[in-house]
């Protein structure tokens, strides 16, 4: 399979107050066709921003790309012309956000909404742009479409909406879809709703999926790869069963230790002490480091790169740095690691 | 969330930061302290008592106020027989202007003294006995006597040498000096610009002014005319023939201005007086009594009734604030009362205090107050309390918006469940909460209230029109505004600065206080 | 099992909807539509349900922040609802609250000391000295340094700021806490730290707990008994394990099975539901559930079920099981 | 929708019915005596009863005002000027176009600059063309209008000779006019819009269109504008008020013919029944516009629904 999507040295920064902050430090992460891609990571840890980033949306000023490129097809991103770009937008690359009651216009029907991508992007009449978008309302399974198709979208419940968005995103036929925390704002019956649509869609249209979400539960489910973010950079990457079930990183080891599950009564969760740094608070040495339970002394001296686990299963941590790391713990570390979890 | 920052926060210290930031706002901060320090100390800022005419004040300030609006013509008479005598030897002297709503004149001691009354030109003649001369008075501006002729201001005539016996014969000379300097030695220019200057004049006159002190009888040209036909007689060029013993004299004359001769034959007499020479025979004098331009004593000038702009622009300041300040303050404290009371207890407190806003706000803002004023009647007291009325209701909104606000907050609802009384929680977290945006609000309804509270005045609402007021000063200077410009200019201005001071100083504070408040 | 410390009977609360400006149409939005439940002391109760189904607001009903239509709040035999103003402000301090958003439920304008300080003013600690070590004591308890006493709430993150709030509802010694989804706006990681700190703090003071939460596995974790509510009614109540292991009612049921596994080698059934809850201000006749029941019959249409024993502490109530 | 608007209008019913009560209570609670306006202070004590008798006065209060609504409401009778003895309601026609031209002109100038200043302070924020445009509506809004009136006059009719200085003879005296009235009021617009626009531009569905690709062009024009406008729209239609306020003063210094300066001649006179008449037209034209306002509001965001 091929990469749709390959993103290298990403650097994203932030002006405030004067000063210039890299909120996304250096990342690299590429998605091949028909894969769903999961970047996870708690709030603030630069998913979004990333996803703007290869989008080229990023409210500029105060962000910025700093550095790295994005290629998509095998073109750099950051070398195409505003013009060019909003030729990809929405046609090769599309996006659906997290709050769906406030993605759509309000004062536009959800039918002028779905026309307006597929007029920008193809030859078509307003008659056959209707056609096309009561089709991708019923694939993204709303019932009466026609009707819903003249309805505002203050008419619409949550999921409804988010159905919209998903149609939007899907009308023309991109090759990469990026899903910025779709059903965070859904409750869970919704979720599941939404959830079920994509994984259905994915198989019909085999479109990539960049899928961005703080929910584990989520990524398990929906991802063959998961990408681990952390203060702006990527801590761990691996196929989605290898990151459950033999996590390198401390922190993503952690943070799977603080789930609670719904299937097993656990006396007591593992808990990450102390909070995410503020970005550009750490200036050198691991970001993690301040939290980590197994910091040694040159994790906070050097920022760790990451290191290969096996094939495509990386981590950034000195852990498994053949001179700094400690052996044993690396030789099987999951065991030591993950002791700690339950 | 700055937990690692070394020094402590304050919110006091980050507002102060926040303001900083904003150069115009400091500078607005600025001109307004200095704004409230000539409301508090103006009256013993202003240079002059704003109430009354500046020209009465010369005295104690202690401009010689002769300077500019009156002159000393200093008259010296010249006697026939060279010698000269001074202005309070002359008897008989008569001062009298052309047009005495321009300049008076009145003798003094040592000449006579010239009064400006108001912009103009004029003529003015001195005389005593047979002889006169004239001069040229100019009020206000150089300009005015751009185009005028210069006028004979005096002639000089030769006297005869000696004791002259009858029979003889003699030429008269005849010196005429203009006012402006020139001399004219030649009988015939004499004559010929004295025809064309008082037929010109008679002309003029005609239209209705006060005919020249001079002798009613038109005289045209160069005149000569014998005063004692049995001693000499004069032909019309000026010949004389001395045809008897005794003291004679020939009058020379042209217009108003008028010399003579002595023609003494046999014995010899008393020299009497010949002409009369002024010290200036053009006075140019400044009409300070209304309407003065800018100038170094009135950087604003003066206004209709001659009262200095500048003072009265510093005294109103004092007005305009009280009217500003007062208003808002009145305005702002029962609204904010109400808006909080209605905003926090709502159902029928919130029902009616809406209702009532709802009816206020029904009127623009100006009206209403023209209608509390109408109720009340005019005076700056019923304008600040008729700005103050259509202030309520917008403060009434604001809180009680605010208020709705802050009363869904958590933290609202958790002092509630801890047991927290209901006046402990609006004043510890309702209040506070809607003092940034009140704070605001004051600041930018400082501006309106001073903006209205001038409209009113400028309506003639405002009570006493003669009142140091801005509003006042520009609705009593709005007539003259079609010629006068600085007296409507400057109080406007006034206003201006005032209001924008407030009104970037409220952005400012808005800014630092709460960006999210950003209209 | 203690006994019970709380007791909602028939709790209804209804808001009055205004229409129209002549005519006066009034509906009401039925949040809270007749609903029961006890609450034991030292245990912990979890109430679960989708937005909207009326779980905080029965939080709120039960502390009086908002008015109650109809029924019985009793705590320790006292029917709170009839409580006048003064009694009510006093029984306070032995039910409080902690709030969702840790943003928006501590003043910004205010220290940590003032925030903590104000339950103690309210109820008559006066000695300034004796409420300052009260304060320090409470905020080494929640795991707070004390050097941070004079620091403002919105310095802190969010972990941080809901110490504070657990702090505050904390120092007045009460028996009850009223947790309104106290971990839903953090993070993992710090979520699992303040869930750790929950169940610490009910151990050392022996608290009960009324848990409100969409989160089905926090619940899980966490409660003792679990109450699952849809469209202000009670759906089924219970011991946790027997709900979590045997679910009853179709809606738990669909819940459960909606939740997603950290674990991508357990891949199991999903019941997809159809459609959305439908509006409270005008609920089915019947089984609040019945349009997007799969299990729906007619009866289901008609009658509304009535909560059911089906096991030591398990009811449900659903048709199915007449 | 019509039968919101039908809704509306009998809802303004009452607050008409508060307002003729209040203005009615104005006459006979403000120092002044009618008698005394209408035939002048030195009448004799008998003629003063008789004449007093004769219009009413000495009836109770709810008699006159019930006599008062009858006339108004029946037979659209508003009385008769105390000091002019000319029909209130004829006088008040003739002068209410020439109020209304000019504040439909003004409105139109403010909009006009307020609304297109706004989008382009908003769309090129923090540019030089923002910060001019910010300096000098906050300078605007500190000029009082009769003093910019004044100045107005003095530049482009005293100096320049281009306009007439008063009066309304010809169109292009209404020009100078509308123009002060309107400019505090586009300095206002002009501050809303931009901060509308700004607010409008952070949305999360401007991002969306973004996403789709649309051009910069459209999504300001389309998406923004049509968000940002509806809160202009209500802004601009309350600024009537301030223009009927406003209008007061202007057409005092322009010496315009309308009701503004027929109001302050009437107060100073305490022409009462004209101060009635007038109170009550304001409120009416000041109700109306509001419902205006809502209706447009209605057309512009589909989710105000009138039920």
């Amino acid at each position: 399979m091929t990469n749709v999507l390959d993103i290298k040295d990403l650097e994203v920064s932030f002006k405030s107050d004067g000063k210039e902050v890299k909120v996304v430090n250096g990342i690299s992460f590429s998605i091949k066709a028909g894969e769903t891609l999961g970047v996870v990571g708690e709030s603030g840890c630069g998913k979004s921003v990333t996803s703007l980033s290869i989008m080229r949306l990023i409210p500029s000023p105060p962000g910025r790309i700093s550095g790295g490129q994005i290629y998509f097809n095998g073109e750099n991103l950051l070398d195409k012309k505003e013009r060019e770009m909003r030729k990809i937008r929405g046609n090769d690359i599309s996006m659906i956000f997290q709050e769906p009651m406030t993605s759509l216009n309000p004062v536009f029907t959800i039918g002028k909404q779905i026309n307006e991508v597929l007029l920008l992007h193809y030859k078509m009449t307003h008659a056959e742009a209707r056609k096309k978008s009561i089709e991708m309302l019923k694939l993204v399974g709303i019932p009466r479409a026609e009707q819903i198709y003249d309805s505002h979208p203050y008419q619409l419940s949550g999921g409804m909406r988010q159905r919209v968005m998903i149609a939007i995103g899907l009308a023309c036929e991109p090759q990469l879809l990026i899903a910025d925390e779709p059903t965070t704002a859904l409750d869970v019956t919704i979720q599941a709703q939404i959830l079920d649509l994509m994984r259905g869609l994915k198989e019909k249209t085999n479109t990539a999926i960049m899928f961005i979400t703080h929910d584990l539960g989520v990524v398990a489910e929906m991802c063959d790869r998961v990408v681990v973010m952390y203060s702006g950079e990527i801590v761990e990457q691996a196929d989605v069963d290898t990151l459950f079930n033999d996590p390198k990183h401390p922190y993503t080891v952690g943070l799977l230790g603080s789930l609670p599950k719904v299937d097993e009564k656990i006396d007591r969760l593992y808990s990450i002490s102390g909070q995410v740094p503020v970005p550009g608070s750490v200036e050198k040495g691991c970001r993690f480091a301040g939290r980590c339970d197994h910091v040694m002394p040159h994790c906070t001296q050097e920022d760790p790169p990451l290191f290969k686990m096996k094939d495509g299963h990386d981590a950034r941590c000195w852990l498994y740095d053949p001179v700094h790391g400690r052996k044993e713990e690396a030789k099987d570390g999951q065991t030591t690691l993950g002791r700690e979890g339950s | 969330m700055n937990t690692n920052e070394p020094k402590s926060y304050s919110p006091f210290r980050e507002f102060l930061v926040k303001f900083l930031k904003q150069k115009m706002a400091v500078v607005a901060l600025g001109v307004v302290v200095v704004i409230l320090f000539v409301g508090i100390f103006g009256s013993f800022l202003a240079p002059y008592d704003p109430h009354r005419p500046v020209t009465s004040q010369y005295p104690e300030k202690g401009i010689d106020l002769d300077q500019l609006t009156n002159a000393s013509v200093i008259v010296e008479g010249v006697m026939t027989d060279g010698s000269t005598i001074e202005g309070s030897e002359v008897t008989q002297l008569q001062a009298e202007s052309e047009n005495r709503r321009i300049a008076s004149i009145r003798r003094s001691q040592r000449g006579i003294n010239v009064n400006a009354n108001t912009s103009g030109y004029t003529n003015a003649t001195i005389e005593s006995g047979d002889v006169s001369s004239s001069f040229q008075v100019v009020v206000e501006g150089e300009s005015l006597l751009e185009g005028k002729e210069p006028v004979i201001s005096r002639l000089i005539p030769s006297q005869p040498e000696g004791v002259l016996t009858p029979g003889d014969q003699f030429q008269l000379d005849v010196l005429a000096v203009l006012t402006d300097g020139e001399e004219l030695t030649d009988q015939g220019d004499i004559h010929e610009l004295a025809l064309r200057l008082y037929e010109t004049e008679e002309e003029e006159e005609s239209s209705g002014f006060n005919a020249p002190a001079s002798d009613a009888e038109a005289i045209e040209g160069l005149h000569f005319s014998s005063l004692n036909e049995e001693v000499a007689t004069v032909s019309e060029s000026g010949e004389v023939t001395v045809v008897g013993e005794g003291e004679g004299a020939i009058r020379i004359q042209t217009g108003p201005v008028s010399s003579v001769v002595q023609v003494q034959a046999g014995a010899a007499a008393e020299p009497v007086l010949a002409y009369l020479n002024v010290s200036e025979s053009n006075v140019t004098l400044t009409d300070v009594y209304k309407h003065q331009p800018p100038s170094s004593i009135h950087f604003f000038g003066t206004d209709h009734q001659n009262r200095d702009i500048f003072s009265r622009v510093i005294h109103g300041t004092q007005d305009t604030l009280l009217i500003g300040f007062v208003s808002v303050a009145i305005g702002a404290f029962i609204g904010t009362a109400l808006g909080l009371l209605a905003g926090f207890y709502g159902r029928w407190v919130d029902s009616l205090v809406t209702r009532m806003t709802d009816v206020l706000l029904a009127f623009p803002g100006i009206l209403l107050a023209i209608a509390v004023i109408a109720f009340l009647g005019a005076g700056i007291t019923n304008i600040i309390l008729a700005v103050a009325v259509f202030t309520v209701p917008v403060f009434v909104r604001i809180v009680r918006g605010s208020t709705l606000a802050l009363k869904e907050m958590t933290y609202v609802e958790a002092s509630r469940s801890i047991g927290v009384r209901d006046p402990v929680i609006i004043m510890r977290h309702i209040f506070p909460g809607t003092l940034s945006v009140v704070l605001v609000y004051l600041t930018m309804r400082i501006g309106v209230a001073i903006l209205i509270g001038a409209a009113l005045s400028f309506l003639g609402l405002g009570g006493d029109i003669t009142a140091p007021e801005w509003g006042s000063m520009l609705s009593a200077a709005k007539d003259n505004s079609s010629t006068v410009f600085h007296a409507t200019f400057f109080p406007g201005l006034a206003i201006v600065l005032t209001v924008l001071s407030f009104n970037i100083l409220g952005d400012g504070l808005r800014d630092a206080l709460d960006p999210k408040l950003k209209e | 099992m203690g006994k019970p410390l709380l007791d909602v009977k028939d709790l209804k609360i209804h808001f009055p909807q205004k229409k129209g400006v002549i005519k006066k149409k009034v509906t009401y939005v039925k949040a809270v539509d007749g609903i029961s439940f006890t609450v034991n002391e030292g245990e912990t109760l979890g109430l679960v349900g989708e937005s909207g189904c009326g779980k905080s607001t029965t939080g709120r009903g039960i502390t009086q922040l908002v008015p109650t239509t109809d029924g019985e709040v009793l705590y320790e035999g006292t029917d709170i609802a009839s409580l006048s103003k003064s009694e009510l402000r006093t029984q306070r301090k032995n039910m409080q609250m902690v709030f969702q958003d840790p943003y928006a439920s501590l003043n910004p304008r205010l220290t940590v000391e003032d925030i903590l300080a104000e339950p103690l003013k309210a109820h008559g600690v006066k000695d300034k000295k004796e409420r300052r070590k009260r304060i320090e004591e409470m905020m080494d308890v929640v795991g707070l340094n004390r050097s941070f006493i004079r620091r403002y709430a919105h310095e802190f993150s969010g972990g941080q700021r809901q110490r504070i709030g657990i702090a505050r509802a904390l120092i007045l010694n009460p028996k009850l806490i009223i947790a309104d989804e106290p971990v839903a706006a953090l993070d993992v990681s710090i979520q699992a730290q303040i869930l750790n700190l929950l169940k610490d703090l009910q151990e050392d003071f022996g608290l009960t707990y009324l848990f409100i939460s969409h989160d089905l596995s926090v619940v899980r974790h966490l409660c003792d008994r679990v109450a699952v509510m849809y469209l202000g009614r009670m759906a089924e109540i219970g011991n946790t394990d027997k709900i979590f292991e045997n679910p009853l009612h179709p809606y738990t049921q669909t819940l459960l099975s909606a939740i997603p596994i950290s674990n991508p080698r357990q891949k199991k059934e999903r019941i997809i539901l159809q459609g959305d809850v439908p509006s409270p201000v005008d609920p089915p006749k019947g089984c609040a559930f019945v349009g997007r029941c799969p299990k729906a019959h007619e009866r289901c249409h008609d009658e509304r079920p009535e909560l059911q024993k089906m096991d030591e502490d398990h009811y449900v109530a659903c048709h199915l099981y007449d | 929708m019509l039968q919101f608007v039908l809704r509306r209008l009998v809802g303004m019913i009452p607050i008409l019915f508060i307002i003729t009560i209040i203005s009615f209570l104005f006459v006979h609670l403000t120092p002044g005596d009618p008698i005394r306006i209408m035939y002048g202070a030195e009448i004799d004590q008998e003629t003063y009863q008789t004449l007093r008798e004769r219009e009413g006065f000495n009836d109770p209060l709810p008699v006159q005002y019930g006599r008062y609504m009858v006339d108004m409401v029946v037979h659209g009778d508003f009385g008769q000027s105390y000091r002019t003895r000319a029909d209130v309601s004829e006088e008040v026609m003739r002068r209410f176009g020439y109020t209304f031209v000019l504040t439909i002109l003004s409105m139109f100038w403010a909009i006009l600059i307020g609304v297109s200043v706004g989008i382009i302070s908003a769309t090129k924020r923090n540019s030089i063309w923002d910060r001019a445009g910010m300096v000098s509506t906050i300078t605007a809004l500190s000029i009082p209008e009769f003093w910019f009136g004044l100045m107005l006059m003095q530049i482009f009719a005293v100096q320049l000779g281009w306009f007439p200085t008063s009066g309304a003879a010809s169109p292009l005296h209404i020009l100078l006019p509308s123009i002060t009235l309107g400019f505090g009021v586009a300095a206002t617009i002009v501050r809303f819009t931009r901060s509308s626009v700004l607010e409008v531009m952070r949305e999360d569905y401007v991002r969306t269109a973004r996403a789709k690709g649309q051009k910069e062009r459209v999504v300001i024009w389309s998406h923004v504008l049509r968000n940002a406008l509806i809160p202009v729209v209500t802004m601009a239609g309350l600024q009537f008020g301030f223009l009927i306020g406003g209008a007061v003063v202007v057409e005092q210094v322009f010496a315009w013919p309308g009701l503004g300066s027929y109001l302050i001649d009437s107060i100073l006179s305490r022409d009462y029944p004209v101060i009635q008449a007038l109170i009550l037209l304001f409120s009416l034209q000041f109700l109306l516009i509001n419902l205006i306002v809502d209706i447009s509001y209605g057309f512009l965001n589909p989710q105000i629904r009138y039920d």
